[in-house]
């Protein structure tokens, strides 16, 4: 970045803040309703303190992570199949699309009847909301794979398991990779609003404290929270990967 | 499904309940080692919740063994679960709801409540079905059947707030919240739920237990029915007592500090009893029903309480 | 004797619920130890016929013999190098050339030895750990044929591997492939829309008509290797297959 | 479709539908946990027959179509101006980035302190979770355009609003498409978790209603509903929409 | 009396932080009515300068006088066509026409007028309501130039608009320019790597030299129209300007 460029940013973040805090001053809203940048930082500033902002964003990263994975593992399964027996395409594909579009937090309710108030319960509806993504991609990734790869690797020898291992995951990795992307988006949706609506520890239960306390510099702290974290997890991971392999792929 | 919970062992009990007024037999018997005098070696498991489905979520899932919760979605839940999945164990509270309106409203009759907003805490709720019925009683319609009346089914905390900032024309709420609205905010208590019953008693809180787990562990349920007995007892003898330590537990549990006229007006308002009041729990399922809230094909409340004395389920009445 | 035989193979294929023949009956027959190339209008079914004897696809009707016995379907004892070389862009170098000896479990001691001895023979040793994308056209292509080799096939099948490259590059190869042929005494079948290139290679060119495709004629190249492209002794059979050529290829602008 | 394919289809769904009544009489899971699909028709079936269902989509639809509309003139106009003046581009641009990253729900609780349990709550969290995907595409698409379009315009005259009405909309909207499309999933998601967490009419509100009734019958065919909206809206708003922009626009 | 008139333009651009020196000083004259073309080395800012005359870019130093006056901006008396014709595809043929009158505000009916005058001339009427990708290049590049014409420029700049046809298309496109040139009497600049499109067109050719450019040489032809790209008598002229060509496009392929 240049110079000038980030000379340029750093004046606008400090000038919202300002402006933000001004505004506050002059009383245009009451604080209940919109708190100053101060009393937003004494709340991140107490929640570090306590613990209790580390361990929320502990266990709404691990709900994330073990839901991402198990939604990435089916995904991938279920794609691969759609995409290599026709009748699974025709049968269970249709559907895929279908509940594809169910967002995942309509999927709560059923998860709270089906596994109550538990970790099980938040990582279903994490899982719901990122699986079909993986789903659709990776079938699209391995449809789309040059049917050469395939011929080449049968002709050398493979076949089954190790077709699929070896040849046709890393071939449609790169479709995947939007396929993990966009998963791990849904994902994070599903956990916060998994914890919003079971109230049950995580960022999300942060959040939801913060509404029933009407604590506003409570709710934007953990607003905060949820976007630096997607912003960093966006841009560390699923960015970097996805550069890394279409460059290695050729694609770029 | 609902795999992944322990099965509760021998052990330990698992219970829960809300951080109302009206649940004060639990909240003041685990406060003051009443439950954990009776149990013994029995560990004891607490969780605090905001609604009735949340108990019966619990208890379907097995992640609870016994719960506080109110008639309505305790006939609910048990209509719902088809093969007598709960049961009722004891009374611990009657009355204790309140329907408030704004300082300055102009509601006087149910006529009045035409085009309003009426906040009741979550559908299926106690105080929700008697709201609704209420409504229909006097020929008003909510607005999701097409008629004109906007109901709220928020948590108690949500409803202070919005009626603090006037979102709400009434609202129809258990203790302690009723009181918090008439005394901080200036509401005016139309009138007392138990006015609208006969006798002027109906059941605001129920004991009761998953079925499968009172037939595995009679003699732990005895104990609890027992230790729950007393503290009904112990506080009508100890009302300034039992406030204190509802104030206390409360600030432990929010983190908020209750004013003690408040909760000891709200005391007031209930009546503490393990008398599970029978008649109104029928009425309470006749008035679900007629919300369509047990399904459309009839019900059935045949085996509703357990028989603590015989270790027996499947009884047809209560005996204590 | 006859390493491989081509008997009387037929291929139909589906265009819009039409049925079209591709291969009207191939018979041909190559002796162990051959470089045969195959010429022929374009779209007239040399890759499917490469692909059949792989293994790949079916036949309709006749069969390909191998040592006398019918195939029934893929083996490391015919190895396909593709047009676009098929490298697996996931892979190194190394790891690209050593996919089907893994695939076959052979450890990977025994395996690096293996690729070894083909990547120097390929002069790619310095790139054994690139991946493909860092290459050029040209050396994608050899490490396709070092792919290839370290699966020490009977029958090495290669469908136009020289077609994308430029001038300079493919007469290298072209060099390099007599040699490797030379050296390794494969049987060698490759399809090129080349005469030129045919001619330099084979010791027999092998002419298909246009489709439902025959073999119409085989001429036989004596020349001594290395040939060059521009050897004025490769003339005249160039002029001769071109003569067979092109009433073939105006069959197929006619059609069209 | 060929009929055999069709054939197929008819008889997975008629199978499923078959293999879940048979589980469902096979009493592995109890009813209050897994309904049959005979209990789940006629929750629908009453809903439709009290007019509950149909007011209920009606209630969700509007503020779905509210939402949206504010979404994306909103999301255009950021969109345009990001692309077109460096500065907004340096400053706005980067929180916009960071507010996409925010799951629609997590706005929620923000909404209820601001707008209350009202209709522009819940429209609120819908602008919000949409508006930002809508942004971005815009901006990459107006950063795409053909330079020589834009040229060829002010060379005939064209300057301020009409170049962007004219030409910069128009010329950008293959992209624009892609964030309508994205928009509108992400505003479905909003629409139905915030009537989940405003618990205030609407598809969510039903579903709301299943979960604390522990009705799974009401819930699953919310979520029936739920799902055939959303692929009714996708295949035959969005679906056709992109195909006729992409072929129109000569992409395809 | 000079109807445009270049007075040594100078361009910079910058690359990577160097400063390239792209015009070096143009001067240029151009009558009322002609038609001149101006060829170059690629790369010698033919386009840059093209874009400076239509005020779409501004030079570093230097000014172009329309009718003896400085131009400020863009402005409908001069109007380029770009070598991919730059249509609108969100727009009908006859709406990409009339895009410009309608910024201009002329009400519809009289739009619809016009168009339909230049729809005609071009022969496009028939898709007057086609979208663009519907059409040939050929016919696209048709209604770019139809395009230009409602707008009746004083000045028509034209950068490479034949670059992309097929040569039958642009045999054809070649006579029609001729011909609108003689109807309208317009002043054209026109741009093309082609010299001997160039010829054909052109009463005068200019020729670029090398970056930082200026005019080497003014070429006039005189032949009577309309000319065809094999008239033998243009062939001394191509000559000419090729002898002059010849070392620009040396100097600049040294430069790389
Ligand atoms: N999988 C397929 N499905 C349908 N038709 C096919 C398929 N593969 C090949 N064909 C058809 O079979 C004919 C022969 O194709 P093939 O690729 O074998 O020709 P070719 O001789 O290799 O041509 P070229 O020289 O252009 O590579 C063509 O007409 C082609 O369209
Ligand atoms: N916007 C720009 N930014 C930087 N450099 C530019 C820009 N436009 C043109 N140039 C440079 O200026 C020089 C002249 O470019 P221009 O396109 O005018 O050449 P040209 O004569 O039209 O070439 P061609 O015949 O290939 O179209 C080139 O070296 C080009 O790289
Ligand atoms: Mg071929
Ligand atoms: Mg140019």
């Amino acid at each position: 970045m240049k110079p000038s460029v980030l000379a340029k940013k750093i004046a606008f973040f400090v000038g919202i803040v300002l402006v933000w805090q001004a505004l506050d001053s002059a009383n245009v809203w009451p604080d209940k309703i919109f708190p100053s940048p101060l009393e937003v930082g004494e709340s991140l500033w107490y929640g570090a303190s306590n613990g209790t902002l580390f361990y929320g964003i502990g266990t709404s990263l691990w709900r994330l992570a073990i839901g991402l994975s198990i939604a990435i593992a089916g995904g991938i399964t279920l794609g691969v199949f759609m995409a290599r027996v026709e009748t699974v395409n025709q049968t269970i594909g249709s559907i895929v699309l279908g509940l594809q579009s169910i967002p995942s937090v309509a999927w709560s309710p059923l998860a709270i009847v089906w596994f109550g108030l538990t970790d099980a319960g938040v990582i279903f509806v994490t899982v719901a909301g990122a699986i079909f993504s993986v789903t659709i991609n990776t079938y699209t990734g391995v449809k789309n794979i040059n049917p050469d790869y395939i011929a080449a690797a049968q002709n050398m020898g493979a076949k089954g398991g190790q077709l699929i291992t070896k040849v046709l995951v890393p071939a449609a990795f790169p479709y995947m990779i939007s396929g993990f992307k966009q998963g791990w988006a849904f994902a994070w949706r599903g956990v916060i609003g998994a914890e919003l609506l079971f109230s049950f520890l995580g960022l999300g239960f942060l959040l939801n404290v913060g509404r029933q306390l009407s604590d506003v510099s409570q709710v934007i702290a953990m607003m905060l929270v949820i976007m630096i974290i997607g912003i960093v997890i966006d841009g560390l991971i699923f960015k970097r990967l996805e550069d890394k392999v279409m460059s290695r792929w050729g694609l770029r | 499904l609902s795999s992944g919970q322990p099965e509760s062992d021998k052990n330990q009990v698992r219970v829960v309940f809300f951080a109302n007024v009206n649940h004060a037999v639990p909240i003041v018997g685990l406060e003051n080692g009443e439950f954990a005098k009776e149990l013994g070696s029995t560990a004891i498991k607490t969780r605090v919740v905001d609604s009735g489905p949340e108990v019966i979520e619990a208890l379907f899932t097995k992640s609870a063994d016994l719960g506080y919760l109110g008639p309505a979605p305790f006939v609910i839940g048990y209509v719902k679960s088809k093969t007598d999945d709960i049961k009722i164990l004891s009374g611990a509270a009657s009355g204790g709801a309140s329907f408030v309106i704004q300082k300055d409203s102009t509601i006087s009759t149910a006529a009045d409540l035409d085009g309003k907003k009426i906040a009741a805490p979550f559908v299926g709720n106690t105080q929700d079905v008697s709201l609704r019925h209420y409504l229909a009683e006097h020929n008003l319609k909510p607005r999701e059947s097409g008629g004109t009346v906007t109901v709220y089914n928020i948590a108690n905390p949500e409803i202070y707030t919005i009626f603090a900032k006037g979102d709400i024309d009434a609202a129809w709420v258990p203790e302690p919240t009723a009181t918090m609205l008439v005394e901080q905010l200036g509401g005016k208590r139309l009138f007392q739920e138990e006015d609208t019953w006969p006798d002027g008693k109906f059941s605001s809180v129920l004991l009761v237990g998953r079925t499968e787990f009172l037939e595995k562990h009679p003699d732990v349920v005895a104990k609890w029915v027992a230790a729950n007995t007393n503290t009904v007892n112990w506080i009508k003898e100890n009302p300034d007592k039992t406030e204190s330590i509802f104030i206390d537990f409360y600030k432990k549990y929010t983190g908020k500090k209750l004013d003690e006229n408040i909760i000891h007006d709200a005391f007031s308002h209930i009546q503490i009893t393990s008398e599970p009041i029978q008649n109104s729990i029928s009425i309470f399922a006749e008035r679900a029903y007629g919300l369509g809230y047990l399904g459309h094909s009839g019900y059935n409340l045949d085996h509703i309480y357990y028989d603590v004395n015989n270790g027996t389920v499947g009884g047809t009445s209560w005996q204590n | 004797m006859a390493k491989l035989e081509a008997k009387n193979i037929v291929k139909y294929f589906d265009h819009d619920g039409q049925q079209l023949r591709a291969l009207g009956g191939i018979n041909l027959v190559v002796e162990e130890g051959d470089f045969i190339c195959l010429v022929g209008p374009s779209g007239c079914g040399k890759s499917t016929f490469l692909r059949i004897v792989a293994g790949l696809q079916k036949p309709e009707e006749g069969q390909i013999l191998l040592d006398n016995r019918p195939i029934v379907s893929t083996g490391p004892d015919r190895i396909l190098v593709f047009q676009e070389g098929a490298l697996f862009p996931w892979l190194k170098v190394r790891d690209n050339v050593e996919f089907g000896l893994k695939i076959a479990g052979i450890p990977e001691s025994e395996r690096h030895e293996i690729s070894k001895r083909y990547l120097d023979m390929m002069d790619l040793t310095k790139f054994a750990n690139s991946y493909t994308y860092q290459l050029s056209t040209g050396m994608r292509q050899r490490v396709a044929i070092a792919r290839a080799l370290v699966m020490d096939p009977e029958v090495l099948l290669m469908d136009e591997p020289f077609a994308a490259l430029d001038a300079q590059t493919r007469d290298t190869l072209l060099v390099e492939m007599q040699m490797i042929w030379q050296k390794t005494k494969k049987t060698i079948v490759f399809v090129t829309h080349s005469v030129s290139e045919a001619t330099v290679l084979g010791n027999k060119v092998a002419i298909f008509t246009h489709r439902p495709s025959t073999i119409k004629k085989i001429v036989n190249i004596e020349n001594k290797r290395p040939r060059l492209s521009e050897d004025d002794s490769l003339m005249k059979y160039q002029q001769e297959i071109l003569a067979e050529l092109r009433p073939e290829v105006k069959l197929k602008e006619d059609a069209e």
